[in-house]
């Protein structure tokens, strides 16, 4: 299949300019792009989501028009959304076989995709329920249900944007595995990551594009990832994390004890220091966001203590932590962080609306910290008010850390910083937390993403089952030893440790 | 509304085959309730012939709330159920009426009358659905001028007046309401039939899933191939269908249609569908509690028959408060807050 | 010994005229219950028809009555459900409005719609010399409005009376005020108004106060609420009558059931009611302070 | 009703100055639309006396309907306004009759009458709130009951007929309806002054902006650190608010009160709202697409009255017909559709 020529507006804004690219039979082709270049805009025309403005799509050298993602389908041109895309209220094996559901006779044939969908589910040794609810499911599980969905689907191209975002190092393997399984049979596979490992390890061609242009189509062997970075930026990238100098003595400015959550989380206990970024490493599902959302009143908590400065404070509801300065950025940016359906300035503003006025909002000052926002986040957006579901997903991450930071914390929790962002980005962000701490102030980094977790934790708390399995610092924080301690094999088992 | 959102998310643990699911229990257990309290008000309450009746009457609004049912669960509304019974039935008298010249009063006037009800019936739901689908324009407005418009129409061809049917047809089609078949009513066969079809189409047919998906995620919906417009606007023929056939039982109970023929019924049926446990937004429903929230609502005006204790004037205000505390009770919220 | 016990079914309050309706029935059952120990008087209420023939069953079913007084909700689609009651072997009396087969009912209270109208009509053109233009405001599309207006078109007919414009205007005070006032400003001229219920036309007498216009025309209401037979009384020019459809109607049948277990009077067969003009005259005799219709 | 969602998506052309917002244009252009009609039925439409009489008829259920905005707009609904409105009608009336004896027939007894009715008015919209949120029931469900219930209690407090205000009272207070200030009629000056204060609170404070976020996603909502449960609340307060001033002016007007006051007004400024382009669903609110909503409402009912070309019996449908009709035109979909 190819694309030839394509181009593509929104409105009066253009997103893509002459873009041409051709996938093969058997092989992993990659985009490369920074947020907001224009890739997940390209695979939706690819597969029929997007009408191109002008251009035309090539199928077996005959030209083809997908009116819409049916016959798209109908072709053998499969998309996984790099937004999720299962209807939450229906279970697992109804989304796998949404609009194509197994009949006998006029009925829904329930045993027989009970069936597939559990098989789909073993064979990406994915352990959810057939029968749970998606919006029950957590993120990493939603997007191999999403997998799982494209799977079984027959596909003579499959397309897959950004599927690793929210997926831990073990999925990732379990992924690769299918997609090399399908190259060998030979399904022609669109590929887009941020993450130019994965690039390396799986794809064979790479295109990169830059601001909605096609830059350069290369083999992959032939490039290294410093180059991969520089084509899509146009430029060098700066040293990737910033330096730190821990500092193990700085005081405890958050302390927490014994916190439970029925079911969750057993008895975390750990401190904070100043200017300290203490990471939490863990398996999916380990219990860090359970714990943290529990910390600052999101969830209920069946026992514990939390201490702030060294008083026992009460924290009962988001609100009540924000008042003791701390933040929390979650990772599920579509549930619980933007309102897709407005344009910038309400969701930068939302968190901490309080700053902009009392009684009336002042909407000058908004647009003021918007102007800074899109300065300091680098946030790109073709029109400034274009609802924030028409995003690119890189664009929506920023604003959403953009706006967590409106607040001005002391302390800064960050569920999954840099899902969705494109290398050069991630580099600003790492040395922006950098700053942070060097301003004295704290950050918690929940991250599945080992170099990110090493590059940037002073120290690093493990968990496993809902417990604190180790607090790694100094030279015991390499990759080893978390898995040690994620999967339970090192670390005190019950007891929670602190230095 | 969106509260109840949150309630359905816990999952049920999956500690072994002994837990309830409350859940899903909850309509039934408050059912139970108010069935303790007529027959704690009343012996006769419990008698066959007050539960024969009870269920008789459940069947009207139950048969709409069926179809009500479809339309809520696929994101929409309707609030023209009311009037398009009122429609239907007029038509149907007007009909019969003109048929028994030349056809006789026999039971083919009553089945042409029949047909002419189902074709009314899916054609208003037709349009309620194209208009709203493909004008693009708000379901609750276009079924509330719907609502309008067949009120209206009925008005109009009883001239002001009531339309009344010939007293011979009463005679031929008085079976369809009043008679039963092994001591059980016509009218709650029906609604036990509509009820499992409905059952089965919403929960065991690709139409049903598809339902669930338009009214949980339009957007998703349509990129997984469904024909969002077309399956919104069947749910809109199916809720017409339901008024037909409801109207076909409603005609030979009382003979007559007038302008104020069904009033209100989209409120009842639209309130039967959320005490069963339907979303209101959409994305998800439930056959049996629909049929159970229609029982309720009868029970309720029946057990306020039972006594005389409470003011004719305050019938509204009991009505309302067991309707909000069995709504309570059969969520469940109580009983998580108590065992904590 | 069992109580003997009397069903009364009416249309629940939801306008001025059933709300009198309502409380003459609850006053009645005082009034008898007080009486006659051995009679229990069970009133209900329906909001519609089919709601109606429900608590007909549940009065059957339930209550166990001994006797069914009915003010039907519509003639026709109760005739079978009152039919059914009058097979259960009780005493029936109806009122109001008939039923649609005769002989169903022992005792028939019939107030008379089309005599309103009648009465109506034949004032308003005495008053007006046959000649004059009047508006009509009409009540919710039913039978007995239909009767009322039907009954009053053809009294005038034959005189030079140019009814400019009916509207419905659903017995309700609101819908009165605001048919009213675009009446008065679409017609320059208009000598009578025809409300034919005194709902309506407390609604008309403020938007004729409003628009100043109240020496240019008179009102003409029906039913006899409390308000109305008090400006007659007082001799307000705008209301010179008003046309009586009493509520009351209902105790005067509760009572006259009663009195068919309580005494070997027989009680059968037809009471109607006329549609008395009150005038200025005879005003006090209708007036009652203490209803609240 | 999510084909809305659809329509609110495309971002306002920036093709430079020029370009016109003709989704925020579109209730206004229906609404000149009308009165073009109206104009074309009768001469009389025009006239200073009836453009006042429709506004200040609008008045009533705009009011209201500003207060259901906000409930819309946070994802609520309140079917109880009407009983509402009728309820506290019967309350004031029976307290200022009361307070001649005491206070006489003076400002003071009004003014009384007035706190009355606020504090009624938050009161009850106080406890739908309560109840839907903290017994976390739909509001749905909840204001039903509600309805039912002050409904009620109207009918008992006026034994099933009518309250009626003392008519001294009536001479003091008759200016708050019929009164005018520089010819402009009181009830056109207050529901002005509660749209403006409506406007401001929906879009201009923090208050307003998280009804927005509450609506279109209380989960996001909740992770804003926003009291979502408080602001809905609030939401209910307010709309009890609104219809506690559409009280105070609606008592004077006839200054009497009984259990068929304000029947329907639910429907009516639900119907407003939407018609103003307000979502259903929650999410987006717009306090001057409300304002001509109810307008056009009662411009509708005006123009009906100002012809007999028309059936009476077929008003209704005329009725709905428009509204359908004025609501397709004003979403502006064919003009979209045309230009392609
Ligand atoms: N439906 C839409 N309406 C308006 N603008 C859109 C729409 N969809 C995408 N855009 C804009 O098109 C541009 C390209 O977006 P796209 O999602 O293709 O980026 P991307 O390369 O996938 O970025 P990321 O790596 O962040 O996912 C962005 O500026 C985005 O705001
Ligand atoms: N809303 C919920 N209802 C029920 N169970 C939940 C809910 N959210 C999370 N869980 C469960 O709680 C456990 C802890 O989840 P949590 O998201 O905290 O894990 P995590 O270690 O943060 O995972 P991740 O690596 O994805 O961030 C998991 O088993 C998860 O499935
Ligand atoms: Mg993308
Ligand atoms: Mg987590």
């Amino acid at each position: 299949m190819s694309g030839r020529q394509i181009c593509k507006s929104f409105g009066s804004a253009q997103v893509l300019f002459d873009v041409s690219i051709d996938l093969h039979a058997g092989e992993v082709h990659a985009l490369l792009g920074e947020n907001g270049a224009g890739k997940s805009t390209l695979v939706k025309i690819l597969s029929g989501y997007h009408q191109p403005t002008s251009g035309e799509l090539i199928l077996d050298q005959a030209p083809v028009s997908f009116v819409d993602s049916e016959v798209g389908e109908g072709h053998g041109v499969i998309l996984i959304h790099q937004e999720l895309n299962l209807a939450e209220q229906l279970t697992v094996e109804e989304n796998i076989f949404l609009g194509r559901e197994i009949k006998r006779g006029w009925f829904l044939d329930k045993a027989t995709m009970r069936a597939q969908a559990q098989e789909l589910l073993d064979q990406l040794q994915c352990d959810v329920d057939p029968r749970a609810r998606i919006r029950d499911l957590a993120v990493s599980d939603r997007q191999m249900v999403e997998i799982a969905k494209a799977l079984s689907k027959k596909a003579d191209i499959l397309i897959l944007d950004e599927p690793t975002a929210v997926l831990t190092g073990r999925e990732v393997e379990i992924l690769f595995d299918q997609i090399r399984r399908l190259r060998e049979q030979g399904v022609a596979i669109l590929y887009i990551s941020h993450k130019l490992d994965e690039i390396k390890a799986i794809a064979d061609r790479v295109t990169v594009l830059r601001d909605g242009r096609h830059i350069t189509t290369e083999t992959v062997a032939e490039l290294e990832k410093d180059d991969m970075a520089r084509l899509m930026v146009g430029r060098d990238i700066k040293q990737m994390f910033p330096d730190r100098v821990p500092d193990h003595s700085a005081e405890i400015v958050l302390s927490v004890r014994d916190v439970s959550v029925d079911g969750q989380v057993r008895d975390a206990s750990f401190d904070l220091r100043r200017g300290e970024v203490l990471g939490f490493a863990g398996i999916v599902g380990a219990g860090r966001t359970a714990l943290m959302e529990a910390i600052i009143g999101l969830r209920e908590r069946s026992s514990g203590r939390i201490e702030r400065n060294g008083e026992p404070v009460k924290i009962n509801s988001l609100q009540d932590a924000k008042k003791c300065g701390i933040a929390y950025l979650t990772k599920d940016r579509k549930g619980s962080g933007l309102l897709l359906n407005m344009d910038m300035r309400p969701n930068l503003t939302l968190l901490a609306l309080e700053k902009f006025g009392r009684v009336f909002i002042d909407r000058k000052a908004e647009e003021a910290a918007l102007e800074t926002a899109i300065e300091a986040f680098d946030i790109r957006a073709a029109d400034r008010k274009s609802k924030v579901g028409d995003f690119s997903g890189g664009n929506q991450q920023k604003l959403l850390l953009a706006k967590v930071m409106e607040t001005d914390p002391d302390i800064v929790i960050i569920d999954e910083p840099t899902r969705g962002i494109d290398i050069g980005t991630k580099s600003e962000i790492y040395h922006f937390i950098g700053d942070l701490t060097d301003r004295g102030k704290s950050v918690i980094l929940l991250s599945s993403e080992m170099p990110e977790m090493l590059g940037l934790s002073d120290r690093i708390a493990v968990m496993a089952g809902g417990r604190i399995t180790g607090i790694l610092m100094g030279d015991g924080r390499n990759e080893h030893e978390i898995m040690r301690h994620a999967t339970g094999i090192s670390g005190k088992q019950g007891a929670s440790v602190h230095e | 509304m969106s509260s109840v959102e949150r309630n359905e998310a816990p999952t049920k643990k999956t500690s072994g085959g002994f837990s309830i699911d409350f859940k899903a229990l909850g309509p039934f257990l408050a059912l139970v309730g108010l069935f303790v309290l007529g027959t704690a008000i009343n012996d006769a309450f419990l008698s066959g012939g007050n539960l024969s009746n009870i269920f008789t009457r459940a069947a009207f609004i139950g048969i709409i709330a069926v179809g009500a049912t479809f339309v809520i669960t696929a994101g929409g509304i309707d609030l023209s159920v009311g009037s398009m019974a009122a429609f239907i039935s007029g038509a149907m008298i007007v009909v019969m009426n003109g048929l028994v010249e030349t056809l006789g009063a026999g039971v083919e006037t009553v089945l042409l009358g029949v047909v002419l009800s189902v074709i009314l019936g899916i054609g208003a739901g037709a349009i309620n659905g194209l208009v709203s689908t493909k004008g693009k324009i708000e379901a609750f407005i276009v079924t509330l001028g719907t609502m309008g418009i067949y009120r209206s129409l009925v008005t109009y061809m009883a001239d002001g007046g009531t339309l009344s049917l010939d007293f011979d047809i009463r005679g031929v089609y008085r079976p369809v309401y009043y008679g039963d078949i092994l001591g059980i009513p016509v009218p709650v066969l029906v609604f036990f039939a509509v009820a499992v079809a409905g059952y089965v189409l919403l929960n065991m047919t690709p139409f049903g899933r598809k339902c669930f998906a338009i009214g949980s995620n339009e957007q998703v919906a349509r990129y997984s191939a469904i024909h969002v417009d077309r399956i919104k606007t069947l749910t809109y023929v199916i809720q017409g269908l339901c008024v037909s056939i409801a109207t076909i039982i409603y005609v030979p109970r009382l003979g007559s249609a007038s302008s104020s023929t069904g009033v209100l019924w989209e409120l009842e049926a639209i309130a039967a569908v959320i005490i069963g446990g339907t979303m209101l937004k959409g994305g998800y429903g439930r056959i049996w509690g629909t049929v159970v929230g229609a029982i309720m609502l009868t029970t309720i005006g029946n057990i306020l028959n039972l006594t005389d204790a409470i003011s004719n004037y305050l019938n509204g205000a009991v009505q309302g408060l067991i309707i909000i505390v069995a709504v309570f009770l059969q969520r469940g919220d109580w009983r998580r807050k108590k065992s904590k | 010994q069992e109580k003997i016990k009397i069903g009364v079914s009416i249309p629940a309050a939801t306008h001025g005229w059933a709300g009198g309706l309502n409380w003459h029935a609850e006053q009645a059952e005082k009034r008898i219950e007080a009486t006659y120990p051995n009679i229990d008087v069970i009133v209900v209420s329906a909001n519609g028809a089919t709601e109606q023939a429900n608590d007909l069953e549940d009065l059957v079913s339930v209550q166990n009555i001994d006797a069914l007084v009915v003010l039907p909700f519509e003639s026709d689609p109760l005739t079978v459900p009152v039919q059914q009651v009058k097979e259960a072997g009780k005493f029936v009396t109806v009122v109001d409005r008939g039923l649609s087969l005769p002989g169903i009912e022992d005792v028939y209270v019939a107030g008379n719609n089309p005599e309103l109208g009648r009465v109506s009509g034949e004032y308003i053109r005495k008053r007006l010399d046959d000649e004059g233009k009047i508006v009509i405001l009409r009540g919710i599309p039913t039978t007995v409005d239909t009767e009322r207006v039907d009954a009053f078109i053809e009294s005038i007919e034959g005189s030079n009376i140019e009814v400019l414009d009916m509207k419905h205007a659903n017995w309700n005070r609101d819908d009165g005020y605001e048919v009213m006032q675009d009446f008065l400003s679409r017609f320059p001229q208009i000598d009578a108004v025809w409300a034919q219920d005194d709902d309506i036309a407390l609604g008309v007498i403020e938007a004729v106060k409003q628009a100043d216009r109240t020496d240019e025309m008179f009102i003409v209401g029906g039913a006899g609420m409390k308000d109305i037979i008090k400006r007659v009384m007082d001799g307000d020019k705008l209301t010179p009558i008003d046309v009586l459809y009493p509520p009351a109607m209902i105790a005067t049948a509760m009572e006259l059931t009663a009195l068919k277990f309580t005494s070997s009077i027989p009680v059968e067969g037809r009471y109607i009611l006329g549609a008395t003009v009150v005038t200025q005259e005879n005003a006090k005799n209708f007036y009652f302070p203490d209803s609240p219709f």
